[in-house]
């Protein structure tokens, strides 16, 4: 049994659809150790969600795999279906991005958060609805609200459903695939807060997807920078923000407006966000990348070690 | 809950309202006139006058129509030309058997369709998601008037299992229901298996299934109470339409429902029945798509609050 | 999805293929060889009652189909009635569209007090089931042609209004119909420029399936001989005659059965394979 | 500062209820006024449900006012006549928030791009696709595109086309409804870039609405905050972003996570429960449950008044001074703690 809670292997997956190959995630390298919070961010169409899903053994028929993804130890590609059964909800636990859609909507938030529990643990139904309503009470919810339906929530409120959802287990990884950002800046500084101390309370470690660097700054010690499916910087989240490395995590920093100091001209990151079903054979960025040389065109650069908390993909840098 | 209640009682009452003007004014537009049909051939011209006035068909039009809603509540339909009885009293004859026609095959095509629809939905490409497309196909290109005489050739005439026309034993049942059924088994698979695939494409079933249920719970408990909402619809209207459906078959195999008797009353040109009938079912639709809401606001909380 | 897409879609599905072979199968059929045959469906040959079927044996000369008991050529009665039924579902599913389409999106665009009046209405419609109503207005005013066309269009034009108005909703709190009025443009032309070409897809769809419901009621009403008026064929009233000698002679019933049951098959065929092929979200 | 003179738009008492039923309304927009000067641009920020949209159509007249005034050059164009509101479509265009539904999926790029000629036929037939080209070298839009459908465009291109279908009439006021809040980061900067560049070059307004701080910082010369229908604050960008005064506004500053402070924590203010219902809601601030320094004043049913505090930056707060004073406090010894 590795220390490592999570090992993601040299992990590529290709959905193929009716007119063409979309290469979502390729050649991914990622560890969590148990209590660790790392944040995977990048934009639309980088592949988050589908390492997400991945990782619970939830990608679609069309998904083909390659590589693998241990959870403490072992593959959950290989898993029997009532292994995965066990892990998914109790050892592995996800947050869902849209409140909206994640709730089902003809039941009653408690028994959603009841079923959770009698999934995992043969308890009567009475004493899994009385743990789903300190659940809620946990998160912010009056316990009284249990038998109300979602669509009588607000979008913040359901996250937090989502979220007690999540934890009724506790499990040992949640993976929150851009919780908060359905919702409202100061409605997420709640859930942000939240999140915060649930996780300092059960020490779980965390997955945290989004394209907000904001978040991870707040919430992640490593960050991971992914681009079209791979991960092309990779380190803590202080050394990585600080000190970027990546012609695209730069230029990414540059783009964004900020709160405070001069309001100086927002650098753009020219050309389009790179096409899952044609991707470069070399580096992904290397169309948009100005300090690309042939190298860049010809071969995938891996990943090299700066120092013990930053590494990069990337020839033209080291 | 209340609030939504009384707003569908309101709607329910409105249609209701102007059917009532539909088929009242339906009737003034027959040719002839009722007081003659009324009478034996060459009834004198002052008899008709009588019986004119005895019909009121002489006051005004909203005395008559006023007169024509009493005599619903009264269950007074007026009187049918053909039978020269209370137009009430024939259909509270008849009634029940079309009452039961309806409700068997509406019990047996759910039987049948609902799990045939959830299985082809969750299973989708599968063998008995083609099969189930193949028996809604069949089903819905099955018009009534074909099926109840090919029923009627294969399991009366030729296999003879079963007894052709009339009522009696069950077993003259058998054949009408069937006819009945499969159209409505056919549409009701239909519906369950396109809402069960939108339903498995939903956010929260992934959630589901991420939260560590099995596939069986998800499909059977969590998918299913989604998928039933448009059944349910489906079925309250089919439920409800159950006359229509019933003219055909009650006329090929020859049972005595008001069905039939629609038929019989538009041979006769019996006018007061026609538009009795009329009523008698746009009532029945209304009602029971009355309920099949109330019971569709309990499964799916959304429809009763907005 | 442009058109070479939509087509190389329409290929892929079983559906939509086998759905428009027969069709056009019955289009020849029902359109071209009945200048061919060498009997005419009304006319009668007391002779010649209930001769059985002889196929092809004498080609399009002899009674394909048999005769019926006035001794009429079954099979030329059989196409001549198609082509009634099929010309009749033509014209009253082209008059449901335009009076479905034209109310839906006027109810769907201005919505408020027009919407509900117009959905009011549809509910009234819709209160009476379908065949009752079609029965009691022909009861009521007589058994012609143009009756039976106001009747069936009357009795089914709520489905596509109902269908148009969704859409046309979904479509009208798009921003793109907010851009045009920001620009300017008049009602008339948000709805007939912006908004039908966006809800044509769900339109076509429904056509295809109003054309075999329409079938169906035609088939009904003309059993009950309140539709089309004999010695006129339809499909409807050869099986209503067939029926009390089919005991001994099955054809009689049997070709009108399988025709409208092929007719009207092949158009759900058409119908599920266009909902496939024109929803991207359809995985084909 | 506003330079009275230079005013291009004046919204005066805005109101917009929407009647849900016979007693409830909704009070999305509840007696709004400010003024933009020609050249500049206003930035609107609030959460949802703040109704900072429903301004944003009132403006463009998409859906009538309840009440209040709106002045183009001095004149209430909610009081003119049929034909000379069809003038002022010229004059005030509008850009959407979703890329995916603000272009017709039926039309080509071109088609779309000359509607606005079409319908308001302001030049002949063949001089419309010369007009459509100087449009795109405007925006820099590809001439090959123009005969593509919208679904083959990206989201960021897609937005280009519709600020180059608003600018086909050559407006001097554009309401832009959050342009680019569902853009991926790197392509939210060329489109912000763009509209800024636009606004030197023909000197447009732009009344500009988002939820995101750093882009309404980054692109407005004055910004006002809204709260469930009110406007909280309102004032020049570099003063109201330092100099915040109202405990909404200072609340969401806090609120929004940031890169620049990840070193120590940032003073964050927590507001407890949710956004209060907009219908009918009751007399008073309407903060006043959420607030997290509510004085007496604040629970009595008087609404606070809207004054100007310092010049040109006016706060809807019967406390506004002591709010900002406890803010500093709080980041100075917050900032203290840590160094320790």
């Amino acid at each position: 049994m590795s220390d490592k809670l999570l090992e993601i292997k040299d992990f590529s997956v290709k959905f193929s659809t009716e007119y063409a190959e979309v290469f979502a995630v390729n050649h991914v390298n990622i560890e969590i150790s148990s209590g660790e919070s790392i944040g995977l961010v990048g934009e639309t169409g980088a592949g988050k969600t589908t390492i997400a899903l991945a990782t619970l053994n939830l990608l679609s028929k069309n998904a083909s795999v390659k590589g693998d993804i241990l959870f403490k130890g072992n593959s959950v590609f290989s898993m029997s279906d009532k292994e995965l059964r066990t892990m998914r909800g109790a050892k592995i636990a996800m947050i869902f991005q849209n409140p909206l859609t994640a709730l089902n909507p003809v039941f009653t938030v408690g028994e959603q958060i009841a079923m959770v529990i009698r999934a995992h643990e043969n308890v009567s139904r009475k004493e899994a609805m009385e743990r789903a309503k300190e659940l809620l009470n946990m998160v912010g919810i009056e316990k009284r609200r249990f038998k109300e339906y979602p669509n009588q929530f607000s979008g913040g409120m359901r996250q937090r459903v989502g979220i007690a959802a999540s934890l009724a287990c506790n499990p040992e990884l949640l993976i929150a695939d851009e919780p908060t950002t359905a919702l409202d800046v100061t409605i997420q500084a709640q859930i942000l807060e939240l999140m915060k101390q649930l996780q300092q309370k059960y020490s779980t470690s965390l997955l945290m997807i989004t394209h907000n660097l904001g978040i991870i700054a707040e919430l992640c010690q490593k960050v991971a920078v992914m681009y079209a499916g791979t991960i092309i910087e990779y380190g803590t989240v202080k050394e990585v923000f600080s000190n970027p490395l990546h012609p695209y995590t730069k230029g990414l920093l540059n783009a964004i407006p900020k709160l405070e100091g001069e309001r100086k001209r927002l650098e753009a990151i020219p050309g389009l966000i790179a096409d899952p079903q044609n991707l470069p054979v070399g580096c992904k960025f290397e169309p948009r990348c100005t300090k690309c040389d042939d190298r860049c065109k010809e071969f995938m650069p891996s990943m090299v070690k700066i120092n013990d908390n930053h590494y990069i993909a990337c020839y033209a840098v080291n | 809950m209340g609030h939504f209640i009384l707003r569908r009682f309101v709607q329910t009452l409105i249609v209701l309202f102007f059917v009532t003007i539909f088929a009242f004014f339906l009737i003034r537009l027959a040719p002839g006139n009722p007081a003659i049909m009324m009478l034996p051939d060459g009834a004198p011209e002052s008899a008709v006058k009588e019986m004119e006035i005895k019909l009121g068909l002489d006051k005004p039009l909203y005395v008559q129509y006023y007169k024509y809603i009493k005599g619903i509540f009264t269950e007074d339909f007026g009187l049918s030309t053909a039978y020269k009885r209370s137009v009430g009293s024939i259909i509270r004859a008849r009634f029940p058997y079309s009452a039961k026609l309806a409700i068997w095959s509406v019990l047996i095509g759910c039987v049948i369709a609902i799990p045939l629809g959830i299985i082809a939905g969750s299973r989708q490409g599968s063998a008995t998601d083609f099969f189930a497309m193949m028996f809604a196909l069949l089903g819905q290109s099955m018009s009534p008037v074909w099926l109840s005489v090919l029923n009627m050739l294969v399991f009366g005439v030729w296999l003879k299992w079963l007894p052709t026309t009339g009522t009696g034993s069950y077993k003259h049942y058998i054949l009408p229901i069937l006819t009945l059924a499969y159209p409505m088994a056919a549409s009701i698979a239909r519906i369950g298996r396109s809402g069960m695939i939108d339903t498995l494409s939903e956010d929260y079933i992934t959630a589901t299934y991420a939260r560590g249920l099995s596939k069986f719970k998800v499909n059977w408990k969590y998918a299913f109470r989604n998928a039933l909402v448009p059944i349910v619809t489906l079925v309250g209207i089919q439920m409800g339409s159950f006359l229509a459906g019933t003219i055909i078959v009650e006329t090929v195999f020859g049972v005595a429902g008001i069905g039939q008797l629609l038929n019989i009353a538009v041979g006769n040109r019996d006018y007061a029945l026609v538009q009795s009938l009329l009523l008698i079912s746009s009532l029945c639709f209304v009602v029971i798509n009355f309920i099949v809401d109330i019971i569709n606001s309990f499964i799916d909380p959304r429809n009763k609050l907005n | 999805m442009n058109n070479s897409i939509i087509w190389k879609r329409m290929k892929r599905s079983p559906f939509f293929m086998v759905g428009l072979i027969v069709i056009m199968f019955l289009f020849v059929m029902v359109f071209i060889i009945p200048s061919f045959v060498h009997y005419k469906p009304t006319e009668n040959n007391l002779m010649e009652t209930f001769r059985s079927p002889d196929w092809l044996s004498k080609g399009l000369k002899g009674h394909v189909l048999g005769t019926d008991e006035l001794g009429r050529d079954v099979f030329s009665r059989l196409l001549y009635g198609g082509r009634y039924s099929l010309m009749i579902a033509f014209i009253v599913v082209f008059l449901q569209i335009i009076i479905g389409t034209v109310l839906g999106i006027v109810a769907g665009f201005f919505g408020g007090i027009i919407d509900s009046i117009i959905m009011r209405l549809c509910e009234i419609v819709l209160a009476i089931p379908n065949l009752v109503l079609a029965i009691a207005i022909m009861a009521v005013m007589g058994k012609n042609l143009s009756n039976l066309i106001f009747v069936l269009t009357f009795a089914g034009w709520v489905d596509s209004c109902k269908v148009t108005r969704n859409n046309a909703e979904v479509v009208r709190s798009q921003d793109f119909v907010r851009a045009s009025t920001a620009l300017g443009a008049t009602n008339s032309r948000i709805m007939f420029r912006e908004i039908l070409p966006n809800i044509t897809t769900p339109i076509i769809i429904l056509a295809s399936q109003r054309f075999g419901f329409t079938i169906l009621l035609e088939a009904a009403l003309s059993f009950l001989n309140l539709g089309i008026q004999p010695p006129i064929p339809s499909w409807g009233n050869m099986i209503s005659a067939g029926r009390s000698f089919m005991a001994i002679y099955p054809w009689l019933v049997f070709a009108p059965g399988i025709a409208l049951m092929l007719c009207i098959l092949a158009f759900n065929f058409i119908g599920d394979g266009l909902r496939d092929v024109l929803d991207p979200k359809r995985k084909m | 500062m506003i330079d009275k003179k230079n005013v291009l738009l004046q919204a005066k008492h805005l109101k917009k209820y929407f009647k849900l039923s016979r007693k409830s309304y909704l009070y999305a927009v509840d007696d709004i006024s400010f003024e933009i000067e020609s050249g500049k641009t206003l930035g609107l920020v609030g959460e949802s449900g703040c109704g900072k949209s429903t301004i944003g159509n009132v403006v463009m007249r998409l859906i009538p006012q309840t009440d209040g005034e709106l002045l183009y050059k001095g004149k209430d164009i909610f009081k003119v006549d049929k034909n000379e509101s069809f003038e002022l479509r010229k004059k005030m265009q509008i850009i959407f928030q979703d890329p995916y539904s603000s272009l017709n999926p039926r039309k080509t790029i071109l088609q779309i791009l000359s509607e606005a000629f079409v319908i308001q036929k302001v030049c002949s037939r063949n001089e419309i696709k010369k007009n459509v080209l100087e449009l795109c070298d405007i925006v820099q839009i590809p001439h090959n595109l123009l005969n593509h459908y919208p679904h083959e465009l990206d989201g960021g291109m897609r937005q280009v086309v519709g600020i180059a279908r608003a600018l086909s009439l050559n407006p001097d006021f554009i309401v832009c409804d959050e342009p680019v809040s569902s853009l991926d980061v790197s392509v939210q900067a060329r489109i912000i870039n763009l509209l800024m560049d636009i606004q030197k070059k023909r000197k447009i307004s732009y009344l500009f609405i988002s939820h995101d701080l750093s882009v309404v910082r980054h692109i407005s010369h004055r910004v006002a905050v809204m709260y469930l229908g009110k406007m909280v604050e309102i004032a020049d960008t570099d003063d109201i972003f330092r100099n915040t005064m109202h405990p909404y506004s200072i609340a969401l500053l806090s609120a929004v996570p940031t890169i620049e402070k990840f070193g120590e924590n940032k003073t964050r203010i927590l507001l407890q429960g949710d956004v209060p219902s907009p219908i009918n809601p009751e007399h008073g601030c309407r903060f006043v449950k959420r607030c997290w320094m509510t004085g007496p004043k604040c629970h009595t049913s008087e609404e606070p008044p809207f004054k100007e505090v310092e010049s040109g930056h006016y706060v809807a707060c019967f406390y506004a001074e002591k709010a900002r004073m406890l803010m500093n406090e709080y980041t100075k010894n917050r900032g203290k703690i840590n160094n320790d």
